[in-house]
């Protein structure tokens, strides 16, 4: 049966719906009135998805590609609201709705006693309805309206405590770090209707073999080749959101926002925009090796240097942020050897997975009320059970241990880079590789501190200054707990174990289709000389032999070793650790300081652009163009009439003899010039 | 009726302005029910151009046409085309925005400051709509005067210097266009703007001509480096009379542009297109940055109009480029449609930016950022609309900011991919420096006592404010309707500059 | 036999030393007037000149008005001067200078 | 008998020569009475030299309405206020050579401009009024520049007018005496006719607060 426009049209309005009426109508409907409203359209919106899904899939739909408005019409140019569903977009759609929903639920018990409840909830339905236009574009005009509007939530939502003065610096940081990247995806948009003279993706890709042997005039000397330059300046913005170094910056500070945020946006959808849109665009990506061998290495980079920052955190969240950083390196690493299919099998796990870890963490930090450092806790499995047991799963699966579904996807992206022969391809492959060692490190580490060892806190018992506490998130004292700690409530951890399934299972089922059996048919387009995942296939044995043959492959021999290491130190020698700290001293400066990104280019960008800026309103706009130009002009005429008025001494006979002067020169020039003028 | 209909929108505010007069300083509530009264008839018979213009067929349309001077073969002539049409309903919109925005924040000689709304309104009206080139002079500075008179009674502290500054800078400009119009009137025998656009000239003659209307309009637009009155004007005009200023005022500069330069001097504009193309993008990125460190909040919209103002600007003069040298018609559509989109989103934008500032302004009688900050804390409801514009103003999708900003970028990026580089600038300064704004005043604690003290936006206000959100998100969500309008328009414009009259 | 020249030779000295009285006696304004008198006459005799040289009555016609205005001149600048006697007991123009810029 | 030519040409050079002399006398007296006088003297052999040009009338005008009148001003104004002589002549010698270079000066580029020698061709010829000089001028002004004429006569009322108004002096405190008001004065703004009753009764008022001030 083929998909009904109005099936797409509830999906894609029902969290809107949702959204505006929480928003303006928060305070009639009241807490729970909100929530209800705002979960139930998404209730719509995911069942709708599962439905499409399932109509894409089994039930033989053919794709949709439809526009349902015209957004403006020039000529041969013409934009237009609409939507394109396959099987990639289908899969997004469910990926985001589900956790999406989820987040929702989780939210209840998360954000139960702040002040903004309502609009919190308003906020995440329009989140997920801007992820929605961004995925289910037909267009890259709506594509770009999806990218924007998914930045604007995420600059709304990471200011959501707007009192906080980091908080409202990491959402600028965000939305600005996330501009320089959409500068370039705006300029790659105009690329593509430049080459190609439509914004529409069908006929974009169709017309998309005529790029071959196109080039860009940069100068008159320098051509560049068209594909390239597309490519580059789209995947500059899929830089920009999905963080990829150095535009990475903005994602550790956007962990200021609250916790089921960081969960959906900053580690399950909005973040992976940027993959799904390299995925989409892969007939254009396919034309350009140079662009793809740049995805790679910027990818690659990414996977092992932000992971390693990692080890150094020392707050739950962020540790889980440098780790989503690295993940995405992995899945653009999968992009730039043209496995995209990997890369979005890759998002998916990792969608899961990651979200489960968030909002682990996010239920860790309820039972801290609000203290969000490690160094703090430590021993808490046995205070919330629920909470350890499926942050283990999640850990798990990121450390990709065969049979959990990271392990399909992080594996065949390790050797879907392995068998690369793509410029840089070397590079990658150590960096994955090594990856592997540094993820399976601050993910051991990490749950160490949490739940295992030591109680790093005491609890001392004072009631009277608790209902304060739960207000003012995290100003209370260190180390200090004002009542023990204790597993959530049921809509804090029946989240965490909607997404524990998944993160187990979902890798098993669907590495077959997904990676080998081209089930995203022509979403994905892979040009024959790159198509890795190919070669993968005719080694593939099933699932099961996958798994296995992993507990004999290097990356797992990496992982082994960094449990080993980890288990030691924190486990058994916690004072190794600071040990290596001191002898490692300048490597743990440059982890500690990320590098000196945040520095380098706060002085470099934020400071320098107002110093510009001030040189110019008070160097050329106040001095030359107002002191010299506009004001000088008034000035000189002043001027001018002073030395005028100077002339008019009041003395009679001045004025007689400038009179008589006057007289003199007359008749003297006309003495000696009047015959010359008289014979013209 | 329909015969006289662009007259009746002219002199219906005028002839308003008369009894609004007369209601006097002791009966300030009859005059303002009086002017609202007037706005909304003018507004209303404005929304009859709608049916009565043919869309697709373009052109100039409704016209009339009297001899007015007969020994110099002057007209009384009038005419609309879809550019025109969407120009004056911006206009007449925000004459009852602005009407409603004043209702109580004039005390002060309440009569006068109506009164001289609706003449400016209809003296504005007046230029989008007039055929003879005298009589659009006549306009154009007849204009002057009402916003002389707005700024420089109910102005700031600097008034007189804003005013002065104002006045002699853009007269300055318009001496320069008397004095080209009068040549042209010497080679053609008339003023009627279609007989100049046919007229012949040579290379010599049309670079005089060209620079003689681009200093006007440029002054008037205003472009970089002749901009510096417009931030004076701005920080020292009231309310009201900075919205009109940025919403429909600075348009007559580039709709000049459209009318005057486009058809009668096309071959020196397409020769010295670089010139104002490179003028507009120092606009888009200079001004950028000196918007980024404004300490005014009326300074920092102001240099951000004239950013916004450059796109337009730029949208005009690449299509020069692009079909003189390029041969890229389409291209050249889109970019000048992406200039007219512009300018009338610019209208709502910078219009409901005033007037936010404005609503600020009136509950703490300062503009100075740092005075302000936690708004959000004590004006939600302000928060939401003030976000809105402020995203608006940084070109997100869904708000009209976006769409003109979008088309120009896409059809410069035709023309020389260095051009929508620099315009794509603004994607990120433009974001830096009104984000910034909103981070400073609206987020973070509360440090000023007197904020705490601030109450959020009256029935009123939202109105004001809602009304200027919703064409926003309108013409966001979508713009066909708007470009529809404009398109046989623009079409002919285009074709108009391809044709070589040496 | 009288030529011309001589009446204009004669108009152009007694127009010189009008000159040279205006640069000398600065300061008595009463001499200045007499002066410009003088500046008058030279004039007028090239106007009679011309008219009879000429053969043209204009030239006389404009003498006579020369006259006429000359006259109401003089009344008027003397009256100024005994107004400004009364008001300031001088007549040096030295010392009258209210029209400074 | 003497040629009438060389007689005019002796005349002119006679009359010249005490023209200048009296002219320079004007500008270089000490005494203003005296320089008055020596301009009446100038205007005088000025219009002996018109005379020698056949302008009997504009001689005969110059030397009534100049001679007679416009200089008795002159000698008037310049006996009438007490004048500082010796202070007006201050610098005299100063501007003196400054004064003769640019006479000097001036003199040679008219000369220069003149053409002295092209202008010598020109010969008296007939006269062109015939024989009244006056009948002439007087046809020319009252047909072909009546109007101008009639002017001019307004110029000479507006100049008299002037004169007297600006030398017209209000003194203040002086009585005069105001027939036009004295004619037009009314009885009873002078003289009222009050009604009282015979007796007042006497009235206990409380003092206002005036009273407590001196």
């Amino acid at each position: 049966m083929p998909l009904s426009t109005s099936i797409l049209l509830t999906i894609a309005l029902a969290p809107l719906v949702g959204c505006l009426l929480a928003g303006f109508l928060g305070k009639q409907i009241g807490r729970a009135g909100a929530h209800s409203v705002t979960i139930l359209g998404l209730l719509v919106s995911c069942a709708l998805s599962f439905y499409v899904l399932y109509q894409l899939v089994w039930g033989g739909a053919p794709n949709y590609d439809q526009n349902i408005y015209t957004w403006f019409e020039i000529g041969k140019f013409n934009a237009s609201v609409g939507f394109m569903v396959d099987r990639l977009t289908a899969m997004m759609m469910v990926v985001v709705t589900f956790v999406s929903l989820l987040v929702h639920v989780y939210t209840i018990g998360y954000m139960h006693d702040d002040p903004g409840y309502t609009r919190f909830f308003s906020y995440i339905s329009l989140f997920t309805f801007s992820m929605l236009m961004l995925v289910m574009a037909n267009n890259f005009m709506q594509l770009f309206f999806g990218w924007e509007a998914v930045g604007l939530v995420s600059y709304l939502l990471i200011g959501f405590w707007y009192k906080r003065p980091t908080a409202i610096f990491a959402n600028l940081k965000a939305f600005l770090v996330n501009r320089v990247g959409d500068f370039g995806f705006l300029l790659g948009i105009a690329a593509v209707l430049y080459f190609l003279g439509t914004l529409d993706y069908a006929s974009a890709f169709a017309a998309a073999p005529s790029l071959v042997g196109k080039t860009l005039a940069i100068t008159q000397a320098t051509q560049w080749d068209a594909a390239t330059v597309i490519c580059i300046l789209l995947f500059v913005g899929a830089m920009g959101k999905s963080a990829q170094v150095p535009l990475h910056v903005w994602l550790p500070d956007s962990m200021e926002g609250p916790t089921p945020i960081s969960a959906l946006i900053h580690a399950a959808t909005m973040v992976t925009a940027g993959i799904f849109m390299v995925a989409r665009m892969s007939p254009l990506f396919e034309l350009s090796q140079g662009a793809l061998s740049f995805v790679m290495v910027i990818g690659a980079t990414g996977a092992l240097f932000t992971g390693l920052i990692g080890i150094v955190q020392n707050d739950i969240k962020r540790v889980i942020a440098y780790s989503t950083l690295s993940q995405l390196g992995y899945m653009t690493v999968a992009l730039g050897v043209s496995a995209y299919a990997g890369a979005v099998f890759h998002l998916m796990t990792h969608a899961f997975f990651k979200a489960l870890l968030f909002l682990g963490a996010g239920s860790v930090i309820i039972a801290m009320h609000h203290e969000q450092d490690m160094r703090y806790m430590g021993g808490l499995r046995k205070y919330m059970p629920v909470t350890w047991i499926t942050m283990w799963i999640g850990s798990l699966a990121l450390v990709a241990i065969p049979f959990t579904s990271g392990f399909y996807s992080k594996d065949a992206i390790i050797e879907a880079v392995g068998e690369s022969h793509r410029w840089g391809a070397g590079y990658a492959y150590f960096c994955v590789l090594a990856g592997a060692f540094v993820t399976a490190t601050y993910t051991f580490r990490q749950m160490y501190l949490t739940f295992h060892g030591k109680e790093r806190f005491t609890v001392v018992h004072n009631h009277g200054h608790h209902a304060e506490h739960i207000d003012d998130h995290g100003h209370h004292e260190q180390g200090i707990m004002h009542e023990t700690p204790k597993e959530s409530p049921w809509v804090v951890t029946l989240p965490l174990v909607l997404l524990a399934i998944p993160s187990l299972l979902v890798g098993f089922f669907t590495v077959q289709p997904m990676l080998f059996d081209g089930w995203f048919g022509p979403a994905i387009h892979v040009d024959e000389a790159n198509n890795v995942l190919g070669e993968m296939a005719h080694g593939f044995q099933g699932a099961a032999a996958m798994a296995l043959h992993g507990f004999w492959s290097l990356p797992f021999g990496l992982v082994v070793l960094a449990f080993a290491i980890t288990t030691w130190i924190y486990l058994f020698n916690p004072t190794v650790a600071d040990k290596i700290k001191n002898a490692l001293n300048p490597l743990y400066q440059a982890l500690n300081h990320k590098y000196w990104f945040d520095a380098v280019y706060y002085v470099l960008f934020a400071r320098g652009s107002v110093a510009l800026g001030r040189l110019f309103w008070r160097g050329s706009e106040a001095a030359v163009i107002d002191g010299v130009m506009v004001d000088g002009t008034t000035a000189m005429t002043r001027r001018v009439a002073a030395g005028m008025r100077r002339l008019q001494t009041g003395y009679l006979y001045q004025y007689a003899f400038a009179m008589i002067l006057g007289l003199i020169l007359l008749l003297g020039g006309y003495w000696l010039f009047g015959p010359a003028l008289a014979a013209q | 009726m329909f015969n006289h209909l662009l007259s009746l929108l002219i002199w219906l505010p005028i002839a308003g302005a008369v009894p609004v007069l007369m209601a006097g300083s002791a009966r300030p509530n009859l005059a303002r029910w009086l002017a609202l009264l007037f706005m909304v008839l003018t507004f209303v018979a404005s929304l009859f151009l709608l049916p009565q213009y043919d869309a697709a067929r373009g052109g100039m349309q409704l016209a009339e046409s009297h001899l007015w001077i007969a020994s110099l073969n002057v007209h009384y002539g009038l005419a609309a085309d879809g550019i025109s049409i969407a120009l004056i309903l911006l206009t007449t919109i925000v004459g009852i925005l602005v009407v409603v925005g004043a209702w109580e924040v004039i005390q002060n000689k309440t009569h006068q400051y109506m009164a001289a709304m609706l003449a400016l309104e209809g003296l504005m009206i007046g230029v989008f709509c007039a055929t003879d080139a005298l009589l659009f002079y006549v306009f154009f500075e007849a204009m002057l005067i009402p916003m002389f008179i707005l700024i420089g009674v109910w102005g700031g502290p600097r008034r007189v210097y804003a005013t002065l500054k104002f006045f002699i800078y853009t007269f300055l400009g318009s001496i320069f266009m008397l004095i080209a119009l009068l040549y042209l009137y010497h080679k053609a025998g008339t003023f009627d703007l279609r007989t100049l656009a046919a007229l012949p000239l040579t290379f010599t003659e049309q670079a005089w001509v060209f620079f003689a209307f681009l200093l006007a309009f440029a002054i008037k637009v205003p472009m970089v480096p002749v901009h510096t009155w417009l931030p004076d004007a701005h920080v020292e005009a009231p309310t009201g009379g900075s919205v009109v200023l940025a919403a429909v005022m600075l348009k007559v500069g580039t709709y000049g542009m459209l009318r005057f330069i486009l058809p009668i001097v096309p071959d020196a504009g397409t020769h010295f297109t670089w010139l104002v193309v490179v003028l507009s993008l120092i606009a888009i990125v200079y001004i950028g940055y000196v918007a980024l460190v404004q300490e005014d909040m009326k300074k920092l919209v102001a240099y951000s109009s004239i950013a916004h103002m450059g796109f337009v600007t730029l949208g005009i003069f690449i299509a020069f480029l692009l079909t003189r040298q390029l041969g890229n018609v389409d291209a050249a559509r889109l970019g000048m449609q992406g200039a007219m989109v512009q300018m009338i989103s610019h209208g709502f934008v910078s219009g409901a930016m005033f007037t936010c500032i404005g609503v600020m302004y009136d509950r703490l009688h300062t503009r100075l950022i740092k005075d302000y900050g936690g708004l959000i804390n004590v004006m939600p409801w302000f928060g939401f609309f003030y976000v809105l514009f402020a995203m608006a103003n940084c070109g997100l999708p869904g708000t009209s900011g976006f769409v003109g900003e979008f088309m120009v970028i896409l059809a410069s990026f035709s023309a020389n991919p260095w051009i929508a580089l620099f315009a794509a600038f603004t994607l990120i300064i433009g974001a830096g420096y009104t984000l910034w704004l909103v981070k400073r005043v609206l987020w973070g604690e509360i440090h000023n006592p007197h904020v705490a003290e601030m109450k959020d936006i009256s029935g009123r206000e939202t109105f004001v404010l809602g009304a200027f959100a919703a064409l926003v998100l309108a013409l966001g969500i979508w713009p066909e309707p708007l470009v529809h309008l404009m398109d046989s328009s623009v079409t002919q414009l285009v074709q108009q500059l391809a044709i070589h009259k040496i | 036999m009288i030529t011309l020249s001589h009446f204009i030779v004669l108009g152009a000295i007694l127009f010189c030393i009008a000159v040279a009285g205006l640069f000398i006696n600065r300061k008595n304004v009463i001499v200045l007037l007499m002066a410009i008198e003088l500046m008058l006459l030279a004039v007028n005799i090239n106007f009679v000149a011309f008219s009879r040289f000429g053969h043209d009555v204009a030239g006389q016609v404009f003498v006579f008005f020369i006259l006429t205005v000359a006259a109401a001149e003089s009344a008027i600048g003397l009256a100024i001067v005994v107004l400004l006697f009364r008001n300031r007991s001088t007549v040096n123009v030295a010392e009258i200078d209210s029209m400074k810029g | 008998m003497i040629d009438p030519n060389l007689f005019q040409l002796v005349c002119f050079y006679a009359f010249a020569a005490v023209t200048v002399a009296a002219a320079l006398a004007v500008i270089s007296l000490r005494n203003s009475v005296h320089a008055a006088l020596a301009l009446v003297l100038t205007f005088f052999s000025a219009a002996c030299i018109w005379m020698l040009a056949e302008a009997e009338f504009l001689a005969i005008a110059l030397i009534v309405v100049y001679v007679g009148a416009v200089m008795v001003l002159f000698l008037f104004v310049v006996m009438m206020l007490d004048i500082d002589q010796e202070k007006l002549r201050e610098g005299f010698v100063k501007f003196l050579p400054v004064g003769v270079v640019v006479a000097v000066v001036m003199l040679v580029e008219m000369l220069a401009l003149i053409g002295v020698r092209v202008m010598h061709a020109q010969t008296m010829g007939p006269n062109p009024a015939g024989d009244s000089n006056t009948a002439w001028l007087g046809k020319a002004l009252y047909t072909q520049y009546l109007l101008p004429f009639e002017v001019a006569a307004l110029i000479l009322t507006v100049g008299v007018i002037a004169a007297v108004a600006l030398t017209l002096r209000h003194r203040t405190g002086v009585k005069r005496q105001q027939a036009s008001e004295q004619v037009a004065i009314n009885p009873r703004d002078r003289v009222r006719v009050v009604k009282m009753a015979a007796e007042r009764p006497v009235e206990v008022r409380p003092a206002p607060a005036e009273e407590v001030q001196p």
